[in-house]
């Protein structure tokens, strides 16, 4: 089989359907998605919007090392990985990130793998805009 | 020289997208500690990685002048 | 938190972007979605398409019990359920799931559990249509 | 009357989306044996629930004319 790989850090409005359409496999039973939105609240507060800094060409090459270890670890087919930079307001996509295999139950284990992984490891930083300032998340002890 | 991006709350720190230092050749060992003389405000915060050519380097590895150097603090991706 | 349920069996093509829009909420970072597509091959044989068959109002009835047994034993969100009947072919969608969670780990175990239960309980019967014949998936030892 | 629904494999053995029985009153288990010494191809598939009002319905519960009743073989969606 052949896997296919698909990451992008985009300025615009992630489409849901257009990754779907990145991950989808005619071999396939099923596709895991993650769609990560912003939350109008964070520890108590109230949260206006976000801004997301992005090392790009180190983070491509970050989500690329995921999507290649969740092929390996999980034997999926297609990973796709996509992000965005710059302004998120509440309810808006921050990242989304599909799994497609032949059976379900890897795509599952591999999409989790993906996000978790993409917290810990991919060069992004998230500004979280309250009604009373900003703060660069996880930053501080 | 050694040229830095600065990403995140380290360019808030440094108030720059960029920093350098003035050497042709430094450890990320002692990168870091330059850095945490030059802008004391680094040692409030969690830490953070370096990357050299867009890859995490380690403690001992040798910066040269020419590489591509980025400060990471903690990632808050997702 | 006012939780939602929405469960549909539609005769028509199943839109992933309505039943993400059912389920985001902007009190929550995460949805994760499961889309069950048609294989092209089975046990070695080419499919050609499937035909799904429903007791309707008792899936219905099945398929809102599985989100209600989501919310209560994962906490979260909303839970969307849809899935499709008649004629569907190669890569087309048979089911989407999708459930959104303050946490992002409760939405992939309470989207797998739904799936999972989903195969078991809920009545709608799947003809698998190959080259050479067609026969109802699961029902001979 | 006991009107009976079938899907499925069901609904292939029997050659009709329903069935009847006549009786006012019947349990799951005596429905299953009329079913199944009727028509003996139930015998060899993998066994079925049987539904009463839209409930999976237990071997001792009795069934009664007017109940909606259903056939299940094993399912298979998703």
């Amino acid at each position: 089989m052949n896997n296919s790989i698909n990451v992008i850090i985009s300025e615009d409005a992630l489409s849901i359907d257009q990754v779907y359409q990145n991950a989808v496999h005619e071999s396939c039973g099923g596709i895991c998605l993650f769609v990560g939105t912003v939350r109008n609240h964070n520890k108590g507060k109230e949260v206006t919007h976000l801004d997301f800094e992005t090392y790009t060409p180190m983070a491509v090459k970050e989500m690329k090392k995921i999507a290649e270890q969740a092929i390996e670890k999980f034997g999926v087919q297609q990973v796709s990985i996509f992000h965005r930079s710059g302004y998120v307001g509440i309810k808006d996509i921050a990242v989304i990130i599909a799994v497609s295999s032949v059976h379900r139950d890897a795509c599952f284990e591999a999409c989790q793998y993906a996000i978790d992984t993409l917290k810990e490891t991919v060069p992004i930083w998230k500004k979280e805009h309250l009604e009373d300032g900003s703060y660069w998340v996880g930053a501080r002890p | 020289m050694i040229n830095i991006k600065c990403f995140g709350i380290a360019k808030e720190i440094v108030d720059s997208d960029k920093a350098s230092i003035e050497r042709q050749t430094i450890s990320v060992t002692d990168l870091r500690q330059h850095m945490n003389e030059q802008y004391k405000a680094f040692t409030q915060i969690k830490g953070y990685m370096v990357a050299v050519n867009q890859e995490y380097a380690t403690d001992d590895q040798i910066i040269n002048a020419g590489d591509e150097v980025a400060i990471i603090p903690p990632v808050s991706g997702g």
